[in-house]
């Protein structure tokens, strides 16, 4: 095993970080449901906590040798043994960072954001509970844990996005994410049973290691890599299983910046990191990886290109990066999909939160509507924004124009160049379709309203109220921008710290050439330029190309059809196909024959009973048959 | 002769002449109803000295009239049995509102001369005594079920049960005859003798079978079962009782012992008590679903418990035999508490109805408890006699290899329950239409209940001394051979 | 097999706890419900606290029957009252004491025929641990039959919809199965030759001639698997359920069910294994297609109990999944799935219950967004719907977990599809606690209470068993692994 | 063949052809006739058989007294031409069958079995040897036998002298049983109206 | 040397059949009993003939009670009959027919 051990400060560390928000969650559920600051103060202090541990461990650990794993061999059942602990590596350890960062300013950001609402502790409660899964699914040292937790981070997903459960939209999405990630999940849940079937073992430093594997086919290596790879499709949104995401952006504003931009959903790409080794063995699953990345961001951009939805597009932009993170690390990045998932998490969750300002503000996702109401004079929000779509959009030198160089270097070292075009298409379009978005704020159009008359928001009278909300979230914004704008320049360490654990197997990124930087950043401006020419300059129609071909227009905005077939396939073929079908087998045909045995035991009893009765004889006459009868089988 | 060992016959019989006699005095019309307590009294105190008189005797043994008749444990505990049977039917006719208050006396003699004849007809060693004790209590029961007051129901089902029952007792006879000219002996432990070596010969198997059939008849086997609906409907509720326990026991006695002495060695014969079996249970469970009559319904389950009883005979062997023993004293226990409820439910003595029970749960919870306990019973639920019963029935057929006979009967189990559970529900679910008074249970009758259902679950659960004895009991019919 | 007498009869005093409630409340008098339920809730309790005991003082290390108490009973057939735990055992009597006094609780607010109410219950349950206890085929079979013929009654006259029949379809459809049973269990005897009902000179796998094996598994697995609501012989089970009180459902699915499986585990598999082996792919086929059948007629309902219904044929096949795969893990699977999921299920009518009370419906579409009215209560089935969508965290998990782990070893191809049956069921979940739990708030119901603690206790008690058992689930585990291991190495030796 | 052989087939066919007129006859007075012819033949075989007692009971008993029993019954409720509705054909060629097959079987088993075919010998049972036997072997069944007599007795009495009991003699009570369909034919208990409960075939 | 025994036995079976037959297929209680009359006999018959084939005065003994037997079978058979016939005023066995 390797792995050396932990040291007493760790180890409290880790379960101060990880138990602590669990704590909070029982505790906010058991006793303060009715006292919603004390809730908040819970779990914001857990959080805060949680953070600072994170942070500890990792300057503690930041000149890490070798993974450090300890753990309790969590006995389940004979034949099932599987250690329980933690795992502490470079990898996770920035994750934990990540997560605890978001997490701590999501919430508190929440402060704000929730403020008056009914179910403000019961959001806190979910909170944690998320907080608590994501951060024990990062540390997770084997794949049952992490699944565990997986699975755990799903349902905190179901029940944040549902969260205003009056909503139908709002339950409908949440039971749509829960079961999408399901589907996912169950492959993933296959494909690791069918790996400890086979290993034995389902510790992932184990499961890394080149010597866990070499009893095994490679046809098998491949068929357990996809099918957990499934469950990273699922978690990550990525096709075919992409259209949850959107559709999750029904729950409040941080949680879709928390859960379903920088950390839930990145946890699917976490887990391609962090079996990184185990996967790259198979090359096949390698290059199917590469293309489901490829797919994913190229369709989920071209969604984005229409979406009038402000949270829509984040989310669709969302779906994107995660594809650029998969193909990055399909293509052997590990560093590249790494980084490009921590600088995302930050950028991400800016855009998100600007644009929960907003809405919260004047309570609509529209984003020409915002742009009429004049988004634009909120000066915090509307700079942080343009700030993260400059970081999406790849332009220097925010921290996205580092992940994405990373990116397309990785993607250039592949023989394929189809790859590297793809991704150089997918960093065009994403520079268009972030300043579409920016430029439609920023300008308003000809039609609209006469500024400075926005429709009031609803709660313009407690004025007080809403200056300590708008501080609140205004001080997450500002920490956010700040670290998008610095974050890329610490690759380089980020790099050596990562790629410490990874250089013993030669998989640390090769070198590049630069020309495909120079082509990434010249789409990006061409991108953004494009943009500007359509919603940006002076008169504009405000008019995406796009939108000027009805049949793609409907393609994108229907998203590829891809949740009509979806729709299809749960009302047509499950609901109304084979659930009918069953039900009718269970009531017509099972419970029909019983029935019809007792009908028919009741009719014959009727026959029976009918032949008892009547005249004497008949029954002198019956007797005496069946003797003579009797009697003659004897000859036989 | 030792005529001591005779003592429970000598005191059945005395007991009927006394009711004889006191049938001779002349009516006394004004006290009518005192008259009547008087009589009741004295029944039940002459049964319960029955009892006492045949515990007395349960060790006796020896023969009596040059080897005609066979005093053993065997008979021995049959007839403690039919004196049990006796005074259970007697405590229950108290208020005997449907046989004529001038012919109580002639009812209790009927009663007792039709328990002698059971009692002689389970010690009865020869072919003559046999048939002629089988005669006996039929008369009896064929008067007794003609009794039966302002009802024509009883005449039509006298009429019944005696053509039924007369055309049985020919063919029996004929039966007999064959037996006897073929095999030579007119004595069960001479035929035992004989038989098996010759049992395949066409005439002593056919003899077999028409003897057979008599007694059949006594037990409502089918194709014999004929008069048992229409005789159980028809007679008074106290004679219906009175047929489907005391008389039921003693045919289960003289079927054991004819075939334990004369029915070995042939397949044949057992393929027909199979089918008969078979036929027996499942018929009688299928016609019993769809009774309203309660005791048209108890009928058709005497039959389907007759195939049962069956089973344990047909298997031939000890462990057969004492479980079929073991039945008859469930039967005993079981027919006689529904028979008891179906009496108190209906105090001027009419037919019951299934719907009329609506509301006992209410008006009489430990009647309705005992009806659900004897119904579970009759079914072969656990913990009660009737499923220790039928268990031991069960193991003896397994251990001889009838597995599938077992499982039919078990599926007739199931079937049988459908009908006990619909007596149940209207007497735990249904609302009467109107609501009726409570129902004036007299302490005694609820003692009797209660005991009844103690019987009923105790020795179901506890069960072993009672196996013990019917293994004693089975003993001397293995000892024949 | 190693035996451990038992230094008090412990689990005597469980059995008499049960009967002497039964008599004491068959004492009280009519009208007083309130001394009656009090009665009930001291007795359960104690067969509560005596369970908890027996359980934890059961000895891990040594595994193999322990708490042993011998008595012959009838010499002459060789049945004796023989009664221990062993690690299958022990899970299930703790199941059904926490089911039980939790039951009793649920039913608090009973206000008709009280006292024969729990006069049957207590018998009823009096049968279910006995069966779970009893060494002795004969006691086994008693037990069996002693804890269904009251369910008729508690069904029919305490029950809601279609009442009657479905009181009936119970208790004739489980008749019909011990009509199976019967036979196979005195086959057993006969063939042995030894001359004894008692389970443990039974269990020699070289007793029975292979032929014997298969044809009494067969039945056994039949009659007892009607009672697991195997499919196709499931019918009975969501028509049961929906009728039955919600005490009685909860037991009934709860523990009753389990009878089934721990029939088939205890007589049809450890007497016969070898026709365990040669049946196991039939068992394996009737399972996996009672999960994903089960799963799809769930999606089809709209009675709350319905669902909750076909949502045990599915998790039941996932037990019958574990048992069919003849090994080790399939067997901790299966024992660790019946616990967990007799307290989803006891939960979930638990739940049911409350809301009914209080809104007098059972349909989805009339209940819609109750979590507004009543969020705790809400809760605790949306904490039942979870556990049953097999979540992390919650005792089901670990249970589908090693089942599936099993099967996919033995049965690749069943294994898939039974785990893909998984996101079927989450689907049915979901919809229903949308449809019945999200959305606006019905008006009609605007001014129910929601479950104050008192009544909430049963909830409380099962909701925390579910959470302890899901995070610590080598509580249970430990527990199986002292049987299955023993067995499995006997068998395979 | 010996004499008595040929008297045996002789008072065989006889008793045989008494008996088939006997149970075909339509007037009851005829068919006891035949009966009594029938018994009287089947005394002869008694006779014939070495049971000179018998042969006397039977014609004493038999022939004298049960059938003249019969015969005061028909007469005294006048049932000696009474309309007796015939069964169709299908009712009772069934019967006809079952009977002819159980012949059959009877004569298969009859020769099949052996020790049958031995000729029987003459032999004489005297009254005497009889009653000493019947005396000393079965006093029992004569015990048994006399209560049954005795029953028979208090049987008949109870059960004849249904109108002298009073309250269950009614002879209309029949009609109005709860039970049953309305009356049809109110007030046909007077004896010798010949009429059936359905009336309808009064007049055929 | 009379006859053999079968030959006895077939006579009886036939007399046995045609009392089956009167008891079976004529529609008149009197008839009825009449026919059960007739099997008695019968079995009377082959009882006489087999004491004489076995050389045991059993048989014989057997006739002795039969007779008995029929007497009283008779007189409570018809007692019943009469009685049935002063309620019903019919011998026909199809008017007792109300037990269902």
């Amino acid at each position: 095993m390797v792995g050396s051990p932990p040291h007493a400060v760790d180890l409290a560390a880790l379960i101060a970080a990880t138990m602590l928000p669990f704590a909070s969650f029982l505790a906010i559920l058991v006793a303060t449901r009715g006292r919603p600051r004390l809730s908040a103060g819970l779990s914001i202090g857990s959080v805060t906590i949680a953070l600072v541990c994170s942070i500890a461990l990792l300057a503690l650990n930041f000149q890490l040798a070798a993974p450090i794993q300890f753990s309790t061999r969590l006995i389940a059942s004979s034949g099932l043994n599987i250690p329980f602990g933690f795992l502490l590596d470079p990898l996770n350890l920035l994750m934990i960072v990540v997560v605890s960062t978001i997490c701590f300013l999501v919430q508190v950001y929440s402060l704000g954001y929730m403020a008056g609402d009914p179910g403000f502790s019961r959001y806190y409660a979910f909170m944690s509970l998320f907080t608590w899964a994501m951060m024990s699914l990062s540390l997770s040292a084997s794949l049952l844990q992490l699944y565990f937790f997986w699975e755990l981070v799903g349902l905190s997903s179901y029940l944040l996005i549902g969260f205003w459960y009056e909503k139908f939209s709002a339950t409908q999405a949440g039971k749509k994410a829960f079961v999408m990630t399901r589907a996912g999940d169950v492959a993933f849940f296959i494909g690791f049973l069918l790996l400890f079937i086979h290993t034995g073992d389902l510790s992932i430093v184990h499961l890394n290691s080149r010597a866990a594997l070499a009893g095994i086919s490679p046809s098998f290596l491949t068929l357990s890599a996809l099918l957990i790879f499934g469950g990273i499709v699922g978690k990550s949104a990525q096709f075919p299983l992409l259209t949850w995401l959107p559709d999750a952006m029904e729950g409040p504003t941080p949680v879709s910046a928390l859960l379903h931009s920088a950390t839930m959903v990145a946890a699917g790409v976490y887990l391609f990191a962090r079996l990184f080794p185990f996967f790259s063995m198979s090359p096949v699953a390698m290059s199917v990886f590469l293309a489901i990345g490829t797919i994913s961001m190229l369709l989920a951009s071209t969604m984005a290109l229409v979406s009038r939805d402000i949270k829509r597009v984040w989310a669709y932009s969302t779906i994107s990066q995660l594809g650029f993170m998969i193909m990055a690390l399909g293509a052997g990045g590990y560093f590249a999909g790494v980084f490009h998932l921590t600088t995302h998490a930050g950028f991400k969750a800016l855009l998100f939160l600007c644009s929960g300002v907003f809405i919260h503000r004047y309570e609509t996702n529209d984003i020409y509507e915002l742009s009429r109401l004049g988004a634009r004079r909120m000066l915090v929000p509307m700079v942080s924004m343009v700030l993260g779509a400059a970081a999406l959009s790849g332009l220097p030198p925010l921290s996205g124009y580092f992940s994405k160089e990373a990116i397309m270097g990785s993607l250039s070292v592949l023989p394929d160049p189809v790859w590297l075009a793809a991704g150089l298409v997918g960093v065009f379009l994403t520079a268009y379709y972030s300043f579409r978005l920016i430029f439609i704020l920023l300008l308003p159009g000809e039609s609209e309203a006469p500024a400075g008359a926005p429709a009031a928001p609803a709660h313009e009278s407690d004025e007080s109220g809403h200056k300590f909300q708008d501080r609140v979230m205004a001080l997450p914004l500002i920490i956010l921008s700040a670290v998008t704008v610095i974050l890329g320049f610490f690759a380089t360490p980020l790099k050596h710290f990562l790629g410490a654990s990874l250089t013993a197997r030669g998989l640390a990124g090769t070198e590049a050439s630069s020309w495909p930087h120079m082509a990434a950043l010249a789409l990006a401006v061409a991108g953004v330029s494009l943009a500007w020419i359509e919603f940006g300059r002076k008169g504009a129609k405000q008019v995406g190309f796009v939108d000027r071909i009805p049949s793609l227009y409907r393609l994108f905005s229907e998203r590829w059809y891809i949740d009509r077939f979806y729709g299809l396939l749960v009302n047509v073929v499950v609901d109304r196909g084979i659930s009918r079908l069953c039900y009718q087998n269970d009531k017509k045909v099972i419970d029909g024959s019983i029935d019809g045995i007792c009908e028919g035991t009741v009719e014959s009893g009727r026959v029976v009973a009918f032949l008892q009765t009547g005249m004497v004889q008949y029954r002198l006459l019956a007797m005496f048959a069946v003797l003579v009868l009797l009697a003659l089988y004897f000859y036989y | 002769m030792n005529w001591t060992i005779a003592g429970p016959e000598i005191f059945y019989f005395a007991a009927s002449l006394w009711f004889l006699l006191l049938s001779f005095a002349p009516p006394r019309k004004p006290a009518a109803d005192r008259a009547h307590r008087r009589e009741y009294l004295t029944a039940i105190f002459l049964a319960s000295v029955g009892i006492l008189v045949c515990l007395a005797s349960i060790h006796a043994q020896g023969w009596l009239f040059i080897r005609a008749y066979s005093v053993d444990v065997f008979s021995q505990v049959f007839k403690t049995l039919l004196s049990l049977g006796l005074f259970l039917i007697v405590s229950i006719c108290g208020h005997m509102t449907d046989i004529d208050d001038r012919r109580h006396n002639e009812f209790y003699f009927l009663l007792f001369v039709c328990t002698l004849a059971l009692m002689l007809l389970v010690s009865a060693d020869s072919l003559l005594s046999i048939y002629l004790s089988l005669e006996l209590s039929s008369y009896s029961l064929y008067i007794l079920v003609a009794l039966r007051k302002k009802q024509s129901l009883g005449l039509e089902a006298g009429i019944k049960y005696f053509l039924i029952g007369s055309f049985a007792s020919a063919v029996m006879l004929f039966g007999m005859a064959l037996l006897y000219s073929s095999s030579g002996a007119a004595y069960l432990p001479a035929m035992a003798k004989v038989l098996p070596a010759m049992i395949a010969h066409p005439a002593v198997i056919i003899g077999l079978l028409f003897t057979l059939s008599g007694f059949f008849f006594k037990l409502a086997v089918f194709p014999f079962h004929f008069w048992a609906p229409d005789t159980y409907q028809g007679a008074s509720n106290q004679v219906a009782a009175y047929i489907a326990t005391a008389s039921k026991v003693a045919a289960i006695a003289v079927i054991m012992r004819v075939l334990a002495f004369a029915g070995h060695g042939s397949a044949y014969l057992v393929h027909v008590l199979v089918f008969l079996s078979v036929v027996s249970m499942t018929l009688g469970n299928l016609a019993a679903i769809v009774q309203k009559d309660i005791k048209r319904l108890l009928a058709f389950s005497t039959i389907a418990h007759s195939g049962y009883v069956l089973i344990g005979i047909l298997v031939l062997d000890p462990a057969g035999y004492s479980a079929a023993i073991f039945y008859a004293l469930a039967l005993l226990a079981m027919k006689f508490t529904a028979f008891m409820v179906v009496v108190e439910l209906a105090p001027d003595g009419r037919n019951l109805q299934i719907e009329e029970l609506a509301g006992l749960h209410k008006r009489s919870p430990i009647m309705a408890l005992a009806l659900l306990v004897a119904l579970f019973s009759l079914a072969g639920i656990p913990p009660t006699i009737g499923f220790t019963g039928k268990f031991l029935i069960f193991t003896a057929a397994i251990q001889k290899g009838y597995v599938w006979l077992v499982i039919i009967a078990m599926i007739n189990v199931v079937i049988s329950l459908y009908y006990y559970l619909l007596v149940i529900k209207a007497a735990y679910l249904l609302e009467p239409a109107e609501a009726l008074p409570p129902l004036v249970v007299s302490f005694p009758k609820k003692l009797l209940a209660g005991l009844s259902i103690a019987a009923i679950v105790v020795v179901g659960f506890c069960p072993y001394w009672l196996i013990q004895v019917a293994q004693a009991a089975a003993q001397p019919l293995s000892l024949w051979r | 097999m190693q035996m451990e007498p038992a230094s008090f009869p412990f689990l005597s005093a469980i059995l008499l706890s049960c009967v002497v409630g039964m008599l004491t409340i068959m004492l009280i008098p009519e009208e007083k419900h309130r001394l009656i339920k009090q009665v009930s809730v001291v007795f359960s309790g104690i067969c509560l606290l005596l369970t908890l005991y027996v359980f934890f003082a059961f000895n891990r290390k040594l595994g193999g029957l322990q708490f042993v108490e011998h008595v012959s009973w009838i010499p002459s057939l060789g049945i004796s009252y023989f009664n221990a735990v062993d690690g299958f055992s022990l899970p299930n009597i703790l199941l059904t004491g926490i089911v039980f006094f939790t039951g009793v609780l649920t039913m608090w607010e009973l206000n008709t025929r009280v006292k024969e109410y729990f006069a049957l219950y207590f018998l009823m349950v009096a049968g279910v641990f006995g069966l779970f206890m009893s060494m002795d085929l004969f006691f086994i079979f008693v037990w069996y039959d002693v804890s269904l013929f009251p369910m008729y009654l508690l069904i029919a006259v305490w029950g809601t919809t279609r009442k009657e029949y479905g009181a009936m379809k119970l208790t004739l459809y489980l008749l019909a199965g011990s009509a199976l049973i019967l036979p196979a269990i005195i086959l057993l005897w006969a063939k042995s030759g030894l001359d004894t009902f008692s389970f443990v000179s039974l269990m020699h796998p070289g007793l029975f001639t292979p032929e014997v094996q298969k044809f009494a598994f067969l039945l056994l697995f039949l009659g007892f698997g009607i009672l697991a609501a195997v499919w196709p012989l499931h019918t009975w089970s969501p028509d049961g359920h929906v009728a039955a009180p919600h005490g009685v459902s909860m037991v009934h699915a709860g523990v009753l069910m389990k009878i089934g499986a721990f029939g088939i585990l205890r007589v049809a598999i450890m007497l016969c294994p070898l026709g365990w082996i040669y049946w196991a792919k039939f068992m394996a086929v009737l399972a996996v297609i009672g999960i994903v059948y089960g799963a799809f007629v769930g999606l089809m309902q709209t009675d709350l109990k319905y669902v909750i219904g076909y949502s045990s044929v599915s998790h039941m096949g996932v037990v019958c999944l574990g048992l069919s795969t003849v090994t080790v893990a399939g067997l901790n699977g299966a024992v660790f799935q019946m616990f967990a999921h007799g307290i989803m299920t006891a939960l979930f009518f638990s739940s049911v219950g409350y809301i009914y009370d209080r809104t007098h419906t059972k349909m989805i579409p009339e209940l819609g967004g109750l979590s507004r009215i009543m969020p705790v209560a809400s809760g605790f089935f949306i904490m039942a719907a979870l556990a049953g969508m097999g979540l992390p965290g919650l005792a089901n998990f670990w249970g589908e977990l090693v089942v599936f782990l099993a099967a996919l070893k033995v049965y690749p191809l069943f294994g898939v599809i039974a785990v893909l049956g998984l996101v079927v069921t989450a689907l049915f979940m979901l919809r229903v606690v949308q449809k019945a739990f999200y959305g606006p708030a019905n008006p009609r119901f605007a001014g129910l209470q929601d479950v104050s603690l008192w009544l909430g206790t049963p909830r409380i008690i099962l909701a925390a068993v579910l959470l302890i058992v899901g995070l610590c689930p080598s509580l249970l585990f430990n527990v199986i692994r002292t049987a299955s291991v023993p067995f499995m190495n006997g068998l395979l030796r | 063949m010996t004499l008595y052989g040929i008297l045996f087939y002789l008072i065989s066919a006889a008793v045989i052809a008494a008996t088939a007129m006997a149970i075909t006859r339509k007037n009851l007075v005829h068919a006891v006739v035949y009966l009594i012819i029938s018994f009287f033949g089947t005394a002869m075989l008694f006779y014939l058989f070495g049971a000179p007692l018998l042969a006397a009971l039977e014609v004493i008993i038999y022939a004298g007294a049960i059938m003249v029993l019969f015969l005061f019954v028909v007469m005294m409720l006048r049932a000696e031409s009474s309309h007796e509705s015939v069964f169709p054909p299908i009712q009772w060629l069934p019967a006809a069958f079952f009977c002819l097959i159980y012949v059959l079987v009877a004569t298969a088993m009859s020769v099949r079995t052996p020790g049958m075919n031995v000729p029987l010998k003459m032999l004489t049972a005297s009254p005497r040897q009889f009653a000493v036997y019947v005396f000393e072997y079965h006093w029992f069944s004569i015990e048994v036998v006399s209560i049954l007599l005795l029953l028979a007795l208090i049987g008949a009495l109870n059960l004849g002298a249904g109108k002298d009991a009073g309250s269950d003699g009614e002879p209309t009570d029949y009609n109005t049983d709860p039970a049953g369909e309305p009356p049809a034919a109110a007030g046909s208990g007077q004896p010798g109206r010949r009429s059936n409960r359905h009336g309808v075939e009064d007049e055929k | 040397m009379i006859v053999p025994f079968s030959n006895v036995l077939v006579v009886a079976g036939i007399l046995f059949a045609l009392g089956v037959f009167c008891t079976v297929a004529r529609r008149n209680l009197i008839m009825i009993v009449l026919g059960i009359e007739i099997m008695l006999n019968a079995a009377s018959i082959v009882f006489v003939g087999a004491a004489l084939h076995l050389d045991s005065l059993d048989g014989q003994t057997f006739v002795l009670f039969i007779l008995a037997v029929a007497a009283t079978e008779v007189s409570v058979g018809l007692a019943i009959i009469v009685y049935a016939f002063r309620r019903t005023g019919s011998f026909d066995p199809a008017n007792f027919n109300l037990l269902r």
